[in-house]
C-alpha cells in the first residue's frame, strides 16, 4: 500500500467525488419527482397517457444507462442536442432513474388497503389530499427501502457517466490507476467513497422507515 | 322507466332510490330496490349476512357502481353523469367529492387511517375539507371523540385501540363533518351494551338536529328504539319496509321476516 | 523456484490475454479474435511448441489479471515507458506506438500537427500517447484542450459528433479508423512526439524471464525470416520500423 | 449521419450469441437473488440478535462495495484464500449474492405493510414459520414488492455486463469490441439495447402477470 | 404468591391463570386477574368496551406477552420459559407453536388472509399444521365451511365477502382444527340474528363435544344462552364471575354490573 499515492491523487479524488455527489443528488432527485408524476399521471390521468407512460417505462427501464448515455451524448449533436457531459449526465441520469421510481411508486399505491381511500372520499377530501395524508404517509412503508436501494444503485451508477467524460470519482480513480499502475488502492479509494454515500443513504433510509412505522409499533 | 315516478316522489323524500340493481359479476347483490328515505327520518336496515345490506349502503354514496337503476339526493342523481347514455359514464372525482360531502358514512370494518392518531383521524377532514384551522379542527374533534367517551384515547393509533374503541372513533369522523345524511353500517357491532346506549343517544340527538340517517344493524332492539321505519332486506331484495311497531311490534306477515325474528326473540328473553 | 515458460510447456498451453478491442492489433471480427498481435502469437507459440488460448478482458482488469496469476501472459500491445518498465517484463517491441493525429474528413483546418494549436483534442485517458499529445500541445503557440476519454471510440464519436476536431492516439490505430472508416476520418501526417513502440508484458518477476526470452527469440527470428513485415503489411498496408533491441526509454 | 443497417444486420449474429451469456448469468444470478434473498429477509427479521446482525452486515456490505468490486474479489481476492473459481460462476455469484443484499430489503419493506393481525391468525393456528412465510407472507410481499423486484432483477440483467472484467464475451462487451471493429457505435449499441430490451420486457410483463395473479380479490 | 395456589387448582380445571397482569407501556390493560376455565365449561367474558376483554383473550395464548402472574393450560406454563427468572424470557417459536396448536381463536377483526380463497383460509392450517392432504384438507374446510353456511362461498376472496360472511369464515378456520380450547373474540358481533342462533348451535355442539371455550361477547342474551359462567370485566379487574343466572335473573351485587346491565334490559323489551 502506497500511502502517498493518496496524499497526491487526494484533490483530484475529492474532485471526483464532488461531481459524483452533484450528479447522484441532481439526477435521483429529479428522478424520483419525474417518477412520482409519471406514477401519479399513471393511476389518476387519462387512460391513453398511462400508455405512453407504460412504453416509456418498458423502454428507458429495458436499456442500458451507458447506451442511453452514448446515444445522447453523442447522437444527440446529430439532431441538434449539444449538451455538455454534466449537463447530459444529469439529464439521463432524470430520464433513467425516472421509470424505476415510477415503478416502486406504483407498487406503493397498490398496498394502500382500498377501504382507507373509500373512507377518505366518503368525508370528501380531494384527492390531492387523499394522496398526501392518506396514500403517501402508509405507501412510504413498503417503499421506503426499495427507494433506499435504488438511491443506493445510483450511487454507483454515475460511474457510467466517465463515458462521456464527467470527471466523476471513477473518472479520478482511473486516471490514478493508469499513471501509478496501482490498483488495489484506486479501488479501495472508489470503494471507500462509494461506501460513504451508501451509509450515509442507508442510514437517512433507515431514519425515514423508523419514523413512517411508527405506528405500526405496538406497545 | 323512473322519470315520471321521480317526479312523483314525496317533496320531503331526501334520497329516492329506484330499481336499483347491482351485479358483482355474475352474483346479484341487490335486484330492484325502491326505496325513499325521508328528510330527518332514521331508517333502519335488516336482514340476513350477505343479503345486500351494505352494499345497499355503499350504492348510495356510489362506493360501488351501481349498475341498473338511479339513486337521487335532494334531486341530484347521485355517480353517474347521465342515466340515459350507455354504458354510463360516473361522474368526475371533483363533482363525486362534492356529492359525497353531504353523506357520511361509517363503514363495518371501520376503516380507519392507521398512520394518524384517533385526534387525527377525526381532525383530518375537518381541516381539508371543511377548511378549518388545525387549532379548530382539533378542538371540534375533541368534542367529537368526548361525545362517544373517547377523550381520553385521542393520541393512540387505531392499532393500540379496543375494537370498540376504533367503532368508536369512526363515528366520530363521521358525525364531526355534520353531513345532511349519515350512512352507518353496524356502527354498534364492537361495542357493549352500555355503549350501545349511549351510541343511541348520540343518534337521537342527531335525529332531533334534522339528520337523516341509514342504519344497517341487527341489533333489534337498537331497530326498535331509533328507527321510523324497519327495512327488511332478503337476497338482494327489499321484502318490507315499515314502522318498528309493525315490523316487531305483532307478528309479521312475511314468512322470510318470522322466522327471521323468531330466534331473537327466543334467545333475548334472559 | 517456479518457472513460468517450463510450467507452460509442461501444460502445452499458453493463455493470453488481451482487449480485442485496440484494431488493428487486436480486433473481434465476425466473432473471431483477429489482428497483428494474433497473427504474431500465434507464430510464437507454434515456436515454442504450446497452443495460444486468448481471453479478452476490460483495459481495467488486464494489468491485475496478470498480477493474480489468472493467465500467464499479455499480447495487448502496451506502450514501453520507464515506469511501466520497472513493474513488468516487456517483450521486444511489436508495433509504433508513436502518437499521430487523425481528424474528420474533409476538416480543411487541418493539414498538420501543429494546426490542433488552439482546437479542442480527444484521446484516451491513461495512456504513454496522452503524455506524448499534452507535451506536445504544451509546445505550441496556442497549446491545444485535451480531452480524456475512457475508450478511443468514444472520442472517435465525439468528433463525428462535431464537439472535438481531432484524435490522437498510436499512429496504427488512427490509420486503421481512416480506413474502416473513409468518409468520416482522415489520418493527418506525420506523427508526432517521440518515437515510442508497443510491446507485450509478463509479470515483473525472475521467473517469467525465461519466457520473455523465448518470445524475445522468436519474434528475432519473424524478423529475419520476413514473417513479421509480413503480418505488418497485411494490417497496415506498410512496414513500421521496429528496433530489434530494446528502444531506450526515459 | 449516414446509418448502416449492415453493419447491425452483419453483426446480430454474434450479438445475439453474447447474450446467451447475458442471459445464463442473470438468469441464475435471479434464482440466487431470489432464494438467497428471501432467506437474508427471514434471517434480518429474525428474533436472535446474532443473525439479524449478521443480516444487517451482509446487506450493509453488498449493498456498499460496488459490484465491481466484489467481483474483482470474488475473482481475484479469493484464489489466495484457495478457492479458485471459474468466471462463470464467479460472476454469477457475485451478482446473485449482491443482488439478494436489495431483494432481501424490498421483501423486508413489503413485508412490513403486512397487517400483524394476519401473522397472529397463523400464530393462532400453530402454522409453522416455514409455512406462514411460504403461504402467507411471501406472496403477499411479493404482491406488493413485486414492481421493485422486478426493477431489481431487470438491474440485474444490465449488471451483468461487469462480468466481462472476468473475460466473459456478454453482450455490452462484445458490442464494445465489435464498435471497436467498425467504428460504429451507435449503431451496435442500439442494437444492443433492443436486445436489452427483450429480455427485460420478458421480465416485466412475466412480473406484472404475477402481480395480478397475486392480486386480492 | 402463585406456586402453591397453582397446585391447589382443582383437577378438572384447563386453563388456569393467577395474578395476570398486563401493561401497554404505562397503561394498565390487565390488572390480578386470577381465573379458572373448567375442562369442557364455556365461560364468556362481558363487560365495558376498553376493559381489557380481548387483551385477555390473547394473554390466553401469549399473543400479548403479560408481564406479571401466570397462565397455564393443562399444567403447563404458557409462553414463558421460566416464571422464576428475571426478566422473563418467551419461548423458542417452536415451542409455541406446540402449545397454540391446542388454542383456537377467532379475532374481533377476523384476520382473514386476503390472498386466499375462503376455503384456502380454512384449509391452510390443515395441511401445514394438521398434515392432512390437499384434498382431505379441502374435503374437510368444505364441511366446516358448511357449518357456518358458506358453502357456496367457498371460492370468493375474503374482500368479496360480506361483514358477517368473513366472520364466518374465521369461525369456520378455527373449528376445523379442532383444537382442546377455543377463544372467541365477539364472534357474533358482525352477525344476524338467525345466525347468531346458529352458531350458537354450533357452540353447543363444541360444548358437548367437550371443547372449552372461552368467549367474549357483547350480546348478553347469546352469554346467558351459552354460558357455564360469566366473567365481567372492568378497567382490567376481574369484577365477578359467575353463572348466568345470577349474572343476569336478579339484581346484581355489584353496583358497575347492576348500570351495565341496565341499558340492555330496557332496549331489549321490544
Ligand atoms: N397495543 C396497545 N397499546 C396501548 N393500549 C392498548 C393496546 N391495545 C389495547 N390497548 C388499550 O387497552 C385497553 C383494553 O383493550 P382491549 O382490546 O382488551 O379492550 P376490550 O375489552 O376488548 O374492548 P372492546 O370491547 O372495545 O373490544 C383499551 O383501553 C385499549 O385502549
Ligand atoms: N366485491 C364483491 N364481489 C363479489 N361478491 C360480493 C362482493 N361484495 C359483496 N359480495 C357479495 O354480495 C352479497 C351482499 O354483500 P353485503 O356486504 O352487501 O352483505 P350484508 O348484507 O352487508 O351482509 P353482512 O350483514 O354479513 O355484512 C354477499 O353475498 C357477498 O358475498
Ligand atoms: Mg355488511
Ligand atoms: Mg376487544
Amino acid at each position: 500500500m502506497e500511502t502517498e499515492l493518496f496524499v497526491r491523487y487526494g484533490p483530484a479524488l475529492l474532485y471526483g467525488f464532488g461531481i459524483t455527489i452533484l450528479c447522484w443528488l441532481a439526477g435521483s432527485i429529479g428522478g424520483v419527482i419525474v417518477g412520482f408524476i409519471l406514477a401519479c399521471l399513471n393511476r389518476w390521468g387519462p387512460h391513453a397517457l398511462s400508455w405512453v407512460i407504460y412504453v416509456y417505462v418498458e423502454i428507458i427501464r429495458g436499456t442500458p444507462f451507458m447506451i442511453q448515455l452514448f446515444i445522447l451524448y453523442y447522437g444527440g449533436p446529430y439532431i441538434g442536442l449539444v449538451l455538455s457531459p454534466v449537463q447530459a449526465g444529469i439529464t439521463s441520469f432524470v430520464v433513467y432513474g425516472s421509470p424505476y421510481f415510477a415503478e416502486i411508486f406504483r407498487s406503493g399505491f397498490n398496498a394502500i388497503p382500498k377501504g382507507q381511500i373509500e373512507a377518505a372520499r366518503c368525508v370528501g377530501m380531494p384527492e390531492t389530499r387523499i394522496l398526501w395524508r392518506i396514500i403517501l404517509p402508509q405507501m412510504l412503508v413498503p417503499i421506503t427501502a426499495p427507494l433506499t436501494n435504488f438511491f443506493i444503485i445510483l450511487t454507483k451508477e454515475t460511474a457510467i457517466l466517465s463515458v462521456v467524460t464527467v470527471p466523476e470519482l471513477l473518472f479520478q480513480t482511473q486516471t490514478m490507476a493508469a499513471e501509478t499502475f496501482t490498483f488495489v488502492e484506486p479501488f479501495l479509494a472508489l470503494s471507500l467513497f462509494y461506501w460513504l454515500m451508501v451509509l450515509v443513504t442507508g442510514w437517512i433510509g433507515a431514519k425515514v422507515e423508523q419514523r413512517v412505522t411508527r405506528h405500526l409499533k405496538r406497545a | 322507466m323512473s322519470k315520471e315516478q321521480m317526479t312523483t316522489t314525496a317533496d320531503d323524500a331526501i334520497i329516492t332510490v329506484r330499481n336499483l340493481s347491482k351485479y358483482f359479476d355474475d352474483f346479484e347483490a341487490l335486484r330492484d330496490i325502491t326505496l325513499d328515505v325521508k328528510r330527518s327520518e332514521v331508517l333502519c336496515l335488516i336482514g340476513p349476512s350477505g343479503s345486500g345490506k351494505s352494499t345497499l349502503l355503499r350504492c348510495l354514496n356510489f362506493l360501488e357502481q351501481y349498475d341498473g337503476g338511479e339513486v337521487h339526493l335532494d334531486g341530484e342523481l347521485i355517480g353517474w353523469q347521465d342515466i340515459s347514455h350507455n354504458p354510463r359514464k360516473p361522474l368526475s372525482g371533483e363533482a363525486l367529492r362534492k356529492q359525497r360531502q353531504h353523506i357520511g358514512m361509517v363503514f363495518q370494518h371501520f376503516h380507519l387511517w392507521p398512520h394518524m392518531s384517533a385526534l387525527d383521524n377525526v381532525a383530518e377532514a375537518l381541516t381539508s375539507v371543511k377548511k378549518l384551522s388545525k387549532k379548530k379542527a382539533k378542538e371540534a374533534a375533541m368534542a367529537a371523540l368526548t361525545k362517544v367517551h373517547l377523550e381520553d384515547k385521542a393520541e393512540n393509533y387505531p392499532a393500540n385501540l379496543s375494537g370498540g374503541q376504533q367503532q368508536r372513533v369512526a363515528i366520530a369522523r363521521a358525525i364531526a363533518m355534520e353531513p345532511q345524511v349519515m350512512l352507518f353500517d353496524e356502527p354498534t357491532s364492537a361495542l357493549d351494551p352500555e355503549l350501545v346506549g349511549e351510541v343511541l343517544s348520540v343518534m337521537k340527538d342527531l335525529a332531533a338536529e334534522g339528520m337523516t340517517m341509514v342504519v344497517v344493524t341487527h341489533e333489534m332492539g337498537f331497530a326498535a328504539h331509533v328507527a321510523d321505519r324497519v327495512a327488511f332486506l332478503d337476497s338482494g331484495r327489499l321484502v318490507t319496509c315499515v314502522p318498528p311497531e309493525e315490523m316487531f311490534g305483532r307478528e309479521p306477515d312475511d314468512a322470510r321476516v318470522r322466522s327471521f325474528l323468531q330466534t331473537y326473540r327466543e334467545r333475548n328473553v334472559v | 523456484q517456479a518457472d513460468l515458460l517450463s510450467d507452460i510447456k509442461a501444460k502445452g498451453e499458453i493463455v493470453a490475454a488481451t482487449e480485442m478491442h485496440y484494431a488493428p492489433f487486436d480486433l473481434l471480427k465476425d466473432g473471431e479474435y483477429v489482428g497483428i498481435d494474433r497473427d504474431l502469437f500465434d507464430e510464437i507459440a507454434k515456436d515454442l511448441g504450446v497452443k495460444a488460448k486468448y481471453l479478452d478482458l476490460p483495459w481495467n482488469s488486464i494489468l491485475p489479471g496478470l498480477e493474480a496469476g489468472k493467465f500467464d501472459f499479455v499480447v495487448a500491445p502496451v506502450t514501453i515507458t520507464a515506469e511501466r518498465m520497472k513493474r513488468y517484463n516487456f517483450t521486444l517491441p511489436i508495433g509504433n506506438a508513436t502518437v499521430a493525429l487523425a481528424k474528420k474528413a474533409g476538416d480543411t483546418s487541418i493539414s498538420k500537427p501543429e494546426d490542433i494549436s488552439g482546437k479542442v483534442v480527444g484521446t484516451q485517458k491513461g495512456t504513454a500517447q496522452l503524455e506524448q499529445l499534452k507535451a506536445f500541445s504544451e509546445s505550441l503557440a496556442t497549446p491545444a484542450e485535451i480531452r480524456e476519454y475512457t475508450n478511443v471510440d468514444e472520442a472517435l464519436a465525439d468528433m463525428a459528433a462535431g464537439r472535438i476536431s481531432g484524435v490522437a492516439n498510436s499512429l496504427p490505430l488512427m490509420g486503421y479508423a481512416a480506413v474502416q472508416r473513409p468518409g468520416l476520418f482522415e489520418l493527418v501526417m506525420p506523427p508526432f512526439g517521440d518515437p515510442k513502440f508497443f510491446g507485450w508484458v509478463a509479470t515483473g518477476d525472475e521467473n517469467s524471464k525465461s519466457l520473455i526470452e523465448a518470445i524475445n527469440a522468436s519474434l528475432l527470428k519473424m524478423h529475419e525470416d520476413g514473417r513479421l513485415k509480413a503480418i505488418n503489411e497485411k494490417w497496415l498496408g506498410s512496414n513500421p520500423d521496429l528496433p530489434t533491441t530494446m528502444p531506450d526509454v526515459k | 449521419m449516414n446509418f448502416s443497417f449492415d453493419t447491425i444486420w452483419h453483426n446480430l449474429p454474434y450479438l445475439l450469441a453474447a447474450a446467451r451469456w447475458t442471459i445464463l448469468i442473470s438468469v441464475s444470478g435471479m434464482a440466487i437473488s431470489l432464494v438467497w434473498g428471501t432467506a437474508l429477509c427471514a434471517t434480518r427479521l429474525s428474533a436472535n440478535p446474532f443473525l439479524r446482525g449478521a443480516a444487517v452486515l451482509y446487506i450493509s456490505f453488498f449493498r456498499g462495495v460496488p459490484l465491481l468490486v466484489q467481483l474483482l474479489l470474488f475473482y481475484y481476492a479469493l484464489p489466495y484464500v484457495g478457492l479458485d473459481l471459474p468466471a462463470v460462476q464467479a460472476a454469477i455469484l457475485a451478482t446473485g449474492l449482491c443482488s439478494a443484499a436489495y431483494t432481501a430489503e424490498i421483501l423486508r419493506g413489503a413485508l412490513q405493510s403486512i397487517p400483524s393481525g394476519q401473522t397472529e391468525a397463523a400464530y393462532a393456528l400453530g402454522i409453522p414459520s416455514f409455512s406462514l412465510w411460504r403461504r402467507i407472507l411471501v406472496p403477499q410481499a411479493v404482491r406488493i414488492g413485486m414492481p421493485s423486484l422486478v426493477n431489481e432483477l431487470i438491474l440485474l440483467v444490465k449488471v451483468s455486463s461487469l462480468a466481462s472484467v472476468v473475460g466473459i464475451g456478454e453482450l455490452t462487451r462484445i458490442s464494445q469490441n465489435i464498435t471497436g471493429e467498425t467504428y460504429r457505435p451507435l449503431e451496435i449499441y442500439i442494437t444492443a439495447a433492443v436486445i436489452y430490451f427483450a429480455i427485460n420486457w420478458v421480465l416485466s410483463i412475466s412480473g406484472r402477470l404475477i402481480e395480478k395473479k397475486l392480486q386480492i380479490g
